[in-house]
C-alpha cells in the first residue's frame, strides 16, 4: 500500500535528483502531498474524513480516459497547508458518482460544471442543470475526446500503481492528518 | 371683450410662460453646471468640445442632449397602462410649475401673492409622489414597481418632518405669506431664520434632499441597485420630463429654503433679485456637492433617519420654539 | 393588463427551474446578466418579499469562453496569451500559473532575476486590480468619485506595465523559463515613483472613503461569512481573510521567491463585507512593501532561461500549481500526455468558489445589501 | 465555421423603426447633430473590453468631454449600444432583446476582436460563442484589438458621429501634433 503512493517528489531531495537522471519522463514537482485512488462506493467516506479534517475543497474535475472518467477532487488545509487529491475511476458506459454536496455544498457547482462538460452524472446532487453550457446546447458534451485521442492510465500516470485505496486504512488517515507541505511544495 | 378676461388670469398666464421658460432655463444651466461640478469633482474636464468654438467649455451639451431626448423613439412597453404611462411625466412636471408662481423672486417680482403660499407649495410638491408611483406601477416592470414603493414611503415618511419644521417658523411669524416671511427678515445673516432656528434648516434641508430624491436619498432610482428605479422603462421625453421636474423640485426646495431661513431677497447692497438667485444657487450647488460625495445610503436606514432621529427632533424643536413664542 | 407578475419570467430556462414558492405576496426579481452591479454579465435569481430576498440563485456562464476546451486544442506556447482573459484584471496571475504549471512538470528552472520581475510584475497588477475592485465597489454603494480616484493610480500603473508587457490589460509577459524582455531602469524609477506616490493616497482613501459614516453603515455587519462557510464553499483570497483565516498562497505554500520577502498577511476577524473591504486596502499596501523589498534586491542575471523550450513538450503526468491572485486561490491542475497541447486542463477560477457562497449569506438580507454582499466578494465571473 | 454552426446562431434582432414624426431635411440634419454631440452609452460590460470601456469613461480619456458622458444603465434612455466583449451563445438572446429594447435612433459598436469576429475564442469544434456580433444585430462601427485601447474607443466614437451627420469634427491626430508645433 505504502508503495503505490510513494510519488516521486515526496522522496528526499538526494533520491529525488538520482530519479531524475534515470527517468526523465516523471514530473518532478506535483503539488501534491497525498495522491490516491478510491473506489466509487467509497468517496463519501474518504470525503467526510477530509471534513473532519478541516481540509476545504479547492475543485472537483474529470479527466477523460480509456478506462473511463477519472473525478479529480483536490483538497487543501488552510491550518496545516497540504494538499489531497482523491482520484476516483468510473466507466464511461454509465457515469455516476455520489455526489459530495452535503458535505462540501461548495462542490454543487464543480459538479455542476463535471456534468455539463463530461456527463458525469452526480447521484443525490439537488439541482443538477447546466451551468456554465447553454441549456440549449446540442451534441455530445463537449470535453469529450474522441476515441482516437483517448489515453489510458499508464500513459498519463506511468510509473505507479492505480488500485483503489480504501478510506478505513491506517495508512490514508496517517497521510491526510500528517500531510503538509513542506517538503514538496517548496520551490524556490 | 378685454374686460371679459380678468387681469389676475393674463397675469398668470403671462406668469406661468414666464416660469416655464425660467424652469427650461434653470435645468439647462442645472445639467451643466452639475457636470461640471461633477468633472471639477472628479478631476476631469467634463463636458469641454461639444459646440463651435464661439461656445466653449461645451456650453451647448445640455442643448444637444435635450434635443436629443426630443429626438428619440417614444415607447410603451407591452403590458403597460399606456394613458397612466404617460400621464405620470405630466403629472410630474406639471405641479413643479405651478409652484414657481407664488414664489417671490425680488421684493417686486412674485405672479402671485396669496395668503396660502406655502401650503400651496407644500401641496403640489406632494403630487410628485403620486407621479412616480404612478410611473413605476404603469410601467409593467419589476425595478420601476419597487422604485415607486420605496419612493412613496420615502415621501410620506419626509412630509412629516418636513411640514413640522415649516411650522415652527410659521410659528414664528404667523404667517404662511412667503413674501411676509422672506419681508420679515433683516437685510444681513444674523436677522435671517438660520440664526434662530438652526436645527430646523439642518432639518430641512436634509428632508429636501430626501423630497426631491438626491443622493445619498436617491433610492427610487437607486441605479445599482435598480438599474434606473421608476423610469426604468422611460425613453425620450418621458425620460427628460422626469429629469426637468426633479431639477424644477431642486430649485423649489432651494427656493423655500432661501425664504424660509436665509432671508429670501433681503440682502445688503444688490437688488433683492440677484441676492435670491445667489442664495438659491449656493444652495443648489451644495447639494450637487453631496451628491457626487456620498455613498447611498440603505433603505431602512433612510426610515430610520427619519423616523428616530429627524421626527422627534422636529418635535421638539417645534415645542421649543412655541415656549419661546409663549414666554 | 396583466399584472401577475409573479408569471413572466416563465419563458426562460433557469427561471422555470426556479419556480416560485408556495406564497402568494412574494416577486421573482431578475438581476441581470446586464445590470450594474452584476460587474459584468452574472445573473442573480432572486425571490423576495418586498425588499427582502427570501432565495437568490446565481446563474453564471454567460461569458463562459471555453478556457478548458480551447487548451486541448491549442499546444503550449499558442495558449500562452489566453489564460490572462480568464480573470481579466489580475491577467498576469493566470500567465504566471501557466506558465509555472507547465515549467514544473518539465522541472524548468528560472533564473532568480526572471522571479523577481515576476513578483514586481504581479503585485503591481494585484494593486490596479484592488483599485478597480474598491471604485467599482463604492459605484456599487452609490458614490461615484471613487473610482475616478481609484482610475487615477490605476492609469499609471498600467502605463508602467504597459512599457514592459506591451498591452495594458490581458498581459501575456511571461514565458516558459522567464519573461519575455527584461525590465530597465525606467521601469525601476517609475515603479519607486510610483509606490512612493500611493502611500499618502491611501490615507487619503481612508479619510474620504473608508471614515464615512454613511459607508460604514452599508458595510459594516453586512454579509456575514463563517471561517467555516468559506471552508465548507472552498472560498479563499481577500474573503476567506476577511472572515479571520490568515491563508495566503505565497505564505502557506510559498511559490518563486515570496519567501523572501517580509509582508503581513491581513487579516480581520469581523467576518463582514468591512473585513473583506479592509483586508484588501491593506493588501494593497502590502504589495508595495513587496515590491519596494524586491526592487532593492533586484539581482543581475538572465530575464529567461537561455535555454528555455520555445516547444515545450513535457512529460506525462498531472500537476497542480497553485498561487494567489487577486481573488484568492488560483489553481492549474494540468494533465499532460507528453505531447505539445495538454490532454486536459481544469482552472480553478477563485470567483467560482467565491461566488456559491453567495446564495446562502444573501437569504433575508435586503436587495441593497445583496449588491452590497456581491460587490464585496469581487467577482469576475468565468 | 460560420456554415457548421449556422443552425446555433440566434435570429437577427428585429430592425423595424417608428418613421420619424416630422420627417423634413434640415430638422432631421439638427437633430442629428445633436445626436452626435449627445451619444449615451449603455453600461453593458461582457468581458475584459467592459474594463477599457470603463476606463474610457474615467477622467484620463474623459468621454464626457464629447458628449458622452451619462452612462445609463436602462436601454431605453441609451442610444449607443457598445457591445464591450465576447458574445456567448447564452448571452446572445439578450444582446438582441437589449437591442430591440433600445428606442430608435440607436447605433452599435462592436469593440473588440471578439465582438467583431470571435476573436480568439475561434477555433474548431467550439461550442460556446457566436462569431461575432454582426451575425444577431447590425453593427455600425468596429474597433479591432484585444482589448482595444480607450483612445480606440472615442476614435470608434468619432467614427459614429460621422456615420451621423457625414463629418469629422474633431482634428485627426497628425493634425493635431502639427497644430501643436
Amino acid at each position: 500500500m505504502s508503495e503505490e503512493n510513494a510519488k516521486p517528489e515526496k522522496a528526499p531531495d538526494k533520491e529525488k535528483e538520482v530519479k531524475k537522471k534515470e527517468e526523465p519522463q516523471v514530473p518532478k514537482y506535483t503539488g501534491y502531498d497525498y495522491d490516491c485512488f478510491l473506489a466509487p462506493q467509497e468517496l463519501l467516506k474518504a470525503v467526510t474524513k477530509l471534513d473532519h479534517a478541516d481540509f476545504f475543497l479547492e475543485d472537483v474535475s474529470c479527466v477523460d480516459m480509456q478506462e473511463g472518467f477519472q473525478v479529480v477532487y483536490h483538497f487543501d488545509r488552510f491550518s496545516q497547508p497540504g494538499r489531497v487529491v482523491l482520484r476516483v475511476m468510473i466507466s464511461r458506459e454509465n457515469p455516476e458518482i455520489p455526489s459530495i454536496y452535503d458535505i462540501f455544498p461548495g462542490a454543487a457547482w464543480h459538479e455542476r460544471e463535471c456534468f455539463d462538460f463530461f456527463g458525469v452524472r452526480f447521484t443525490g446532487h439537488p439541482n443538477l442543470i447546466p451551468l456554465l453550457l447553454d441549456p440549449e446546447h446540442q451534441g455530445p458534451p463537449p470535453l469529450l475526446k474522441e476515441e482516437t485521442a483517448l489515453k489510458d492510465l499508464n500513459q498519463l500516470y506511468p510509473d505507479r500503481v492505480h488500485t483503489p485505496v480504501s478510506p478505513d486504512s491506517e495508512e490514508f488517515v496517517k497521510e491526510i492528518n500528517n500531510c503538509s507541505n513542506q517538503k514538496s511544495r517548496n520551490q524556490s | 371683450m378685454i374686460e371679459a378676461i380678468p387681469t389676475q388670469f393674463i397675469i398668470i398666464f403671462v406668469g406661468l410662460l414666464a416660469v416655464m421658460a425660467f424652469v427650461g432655463l434653470n435645468a439647462i444651466v442645472l445639467v451643466y453646471l452639475e457636470r461640471k461640478v461633477a468633472g471639477f469633482i472628479h478631476r476631469r474636464p467634463g463636458p469641454y468640445e461639444v459646440g463651435p468654438p464661439c461656445f466653449p467649455h461645451g456650453i451647448l451639451q445640455p442643448f444637444a442632449d435635450g434635443l436629443k431626448l426630443v429626438g428619440k423613439q417614444l415607447f410603451t412597453p407591452r403590458g403597460a397602462d399606456s394613458i397612466l404611462f404617460w400621464l405620470a411625466p405630466m403629472i410630474s412636471i406639471a405641479p413643479a410649475i405651478v409652484c414657481f408662481i407664488v414664489i417671490p423672486f425680488g421684493p417686486h417680482l412674485q405672479i402671485v401673492n396669496t395668503n396660502v403660499g406655502l401650503v400651496l407649495i407644500l401641496a403640489f410638491t406632494g403630487i410628485n409622489v403620486l407621479a412616480l408611483c404612478l410611473a413605476g406601477w404603469a410601467s409593467q416592470n419589476k425595478y420601476g414597481l419597487i422604485g415607486a414603493a420605496r419612493d412613496i414611503s420615502q415621501g410620506v415618511a419626509y412630509e412629516i418632518p418636513l411640514l413640522l419644521v415649516v411650522l415652527s417658523v410659521v410659528f414664528m411669524t404667523g404667517t404662511f405669506n412667503l413674501f411676509d416671511i422672506a419681508d420679515g427678515q433683516g437685510a444681513w445673516p444674523w436677522q435671517w431664520y438660520i440664526f434662530y432656528q438652526p436645527l430646523a434648516f439642518i432639518i430641512f434641508f436634509i428632508c429636501a434632499l430626501a423630497e426631491t430624491n438626491r443622493n445619498p436619498f436617491d433610492l427610487p432610482e437607486a441605479e445599482s441597485e435598480l438599474t434606473a428605479g421608476f423610469h426604468t422603462e422611460y425613453s425620450g421625453m418621458g425620460f427628460a420630463c422626469f429629469f426637468l421636474a426633479e431639477y424644477a423640485y431642486m430649485v423649489v426646495a432651494s427656493c423655500i429654503i432661501a425664504i424660509l431661513f436665509l432671508g429670501g431677497f433681503q440682502g445688503p447692497v444688490l437688488p433683492g433679485g440677484w441676492w435670491f438667485l445667489a442664495k438659491v444657487y449656493v444652495l443648489l450647488l451644495i447639494m450637487i456637492w453631496i451628491r457626487w460625495t456620498f455613498p447611498r445610503v440603505r433603505f431602512d436606514q433612510l426610515l430610520n433617519i427619519c423616523w428616530k432621529w429627524l421626527i422627534p427632533l422636529a418635535v421638539l424643536n417645534l415645542l421649543i420654539t412655541l415656549a419661546v413664542i409663549a414666554i | 393588463m396583466n399584472l401577475d407578475l409573479r408569471l413572466d419570467t416563465s419563458g426562460d430556462f433557469y427561471a422555470r427551474k426556479f419556480q416560485p414558492t408556495k406564497r402568494e405576496d412574494t416577486l421573482i426579481l431578475n438581476m441581470g446578466p446586464q445590470h450594474p452591479s452584476t460587474h459584468g454579465v452574472l445573473r442573480i435569481i432572486l425571490e423576495i418579499d418586498g425588499e427582502y430576498i427570501l432565495r437568490a440563485e446565481p446563474v453564471l456562464g454567460y461569458i463562459h469562453r471555453m478556457h478548458e476546451k480551447m487548451a486541448e486544442v491549442m499546444s503550449y506556447p499558442q495558449y500562452l496569451p489566453n489564460p490572462a482573459r480568464t480573470d481579466y484584471l489580475h491577467g498576469l496571475a493566470w500567465n504566471w500559473a501557466h506558465v509555472a504549471a507547465v515549467e514544473r512538470l518539465m522541472g524548468l528552472e528560472v533564473p532568480e532575476r526572471a522571479e523577481y520581475i515576476r513578483v514586481i510584475t504581479c503585485e503591481l497588477n494585484r494593486i490596479t486590480s484592488h483599485l478597480l475592485w474598491w471604485g467599482a465597489y463604492l459605484l456599487d454603494l452609490g458614490a461615484f468619485t471613487p473610482i475616478m480616484y481609484a482610475f487615477d493610480d490605476r492609469e499609471r500603473i498600467q502605463d508602467i506595465l504597459q512599457r514592459i508587457t506591451g498591452s495594458r490589460l490581458t498581459y501575456c509577459y511571461y514565458r516558459f523559463g522567464g519573461v519575455s524582455n527584461d525590465i530597465d531602469d525606467r521601469f525601476i524609477e517609475e515603479t519607486r515613483k510610483q509606490c512612493s506616490r500611493m502611500k499618502p493616497r491611501f490615507k487619503m482613501f481612508k479619510d474620504l472613503v473608508t471614515d464615512n459614516f454613511i459607508l460604514r453603515k452599508r458595510v459594516e455587519e453586512i454579509g456575514e461569512i463563517p471561517a467555516d462557510t468559506c471552508r465548507k464553499y472552498g472560498a479563499t483570497g481577500p474573503v476567506l481573510r476577511g472572515s479571520g483565516v490568515p491563508y495566503d498562497v505565497r505564505r502557506a505554500e510559498p511559490y518563486s521567491v515570496y519567501d523572501r520577502f517580509d509582508f503581513n498577511i491581513p487579516s480581520y476577524d469581523t467576518c463582514d463585507a468591512m473585513g473583506r473591504y479592509l483586508v484588501r486596502m491593506d493588501e494593497m499596501q502590502e504589495s508595495i512593501k513587496i515590491i519596494e523589498q524586491a526592487l532593492d534586491t533586484l539581482p543581475e542575471g538572465d530575464y529567461i532561461m537561455p535555454k528555455a523550450p520555445k516547444k515545450p513538450k513535457p512529460p506525462a503526468g498531472d500537476v497542480y500549481f497553485a498561487l494567489e491572485g487577486a481573488r484568492g486561490k488560483i489553481g492549474f491542475h494540468l494533465v499532460s500526455d507528453g505531447d505539445k497541447s495538454p490532454y486536459r486542463l481544469k482552472l480553478r477560477a477563485p470567483g467560482f468558489s467565491n461566488l456559491s457562497l453567495f446564495s446562502e449569506v444573501s437569504e433575508g438580507v435586503l436587495i441593497a445589501d445583496a449588491v452590497s454582499i456581491l460587490g464585496s466578494l469581487d467577482l469576475v465571473i468565468p | 465555421m460560420a456554415q457548421e454552426n449556422q443552425d446555433l446562431i440566434r435570429p437577427f434582432a428585429d430592425t423595424a423603426t417608428d418613421e420619424p414624426i416630422i420627417n423634413q431635411a434640415p430638422v432631421q440634419k439638427i437633430l442629428n447633430i445633436c445626436r452626435a454631440m449627445s451619444l449615451w452609452p449603455m453600461t453593458f460590460g461582457l468581458a475584459c473590453c467592459a474594463i477599457e470601456m470603463m476606463s474610457f469613461g474615467m477622467a484620463r480619456f474623459d468621454s464626457a468631454r464629447f458628449g458622452a458622458e451619462v452612462f445609463r444603465p436602462s436601454p431605453r434612455q441609451s442610444d449607443l449600444i457598445i457591445v464591450a466583449g465576447t458574445i456567448s451563445r447564452k448571452m446572445a438572446p439578450l444582446v438582441v432583446r437589449l437591442y430591440e429594447q433600445t428606442p430608435a435612433p440607436k447605433w452599435v459598436i462592436a469593440m473588440g476582436n471578439c465582438a467583431i469576429s470571435g476573436g480568439p475564442f475561434v477555433y474548431k469544434n467550439q461550442y460556446g460563442i457566436v462569431e461575432g456580433v454582426d451575425l444577431i444585430i447590425p453593427v455600425d462601427v468596429y474597433i479591432p484589438g484585444c482589448p482595444p485601447r480607450p483612445e480606440g474607443l472615442l476614435e470608434g466614437l468619432f467614427q459614429v458621429q460621422k456615420k451621423l451627420t457625414g463629418r469629422r469634427w474633431w482634428p485627426l491626430p497628425e493634425q493635431a501634433r502639427t497644430s501643436d508645433k
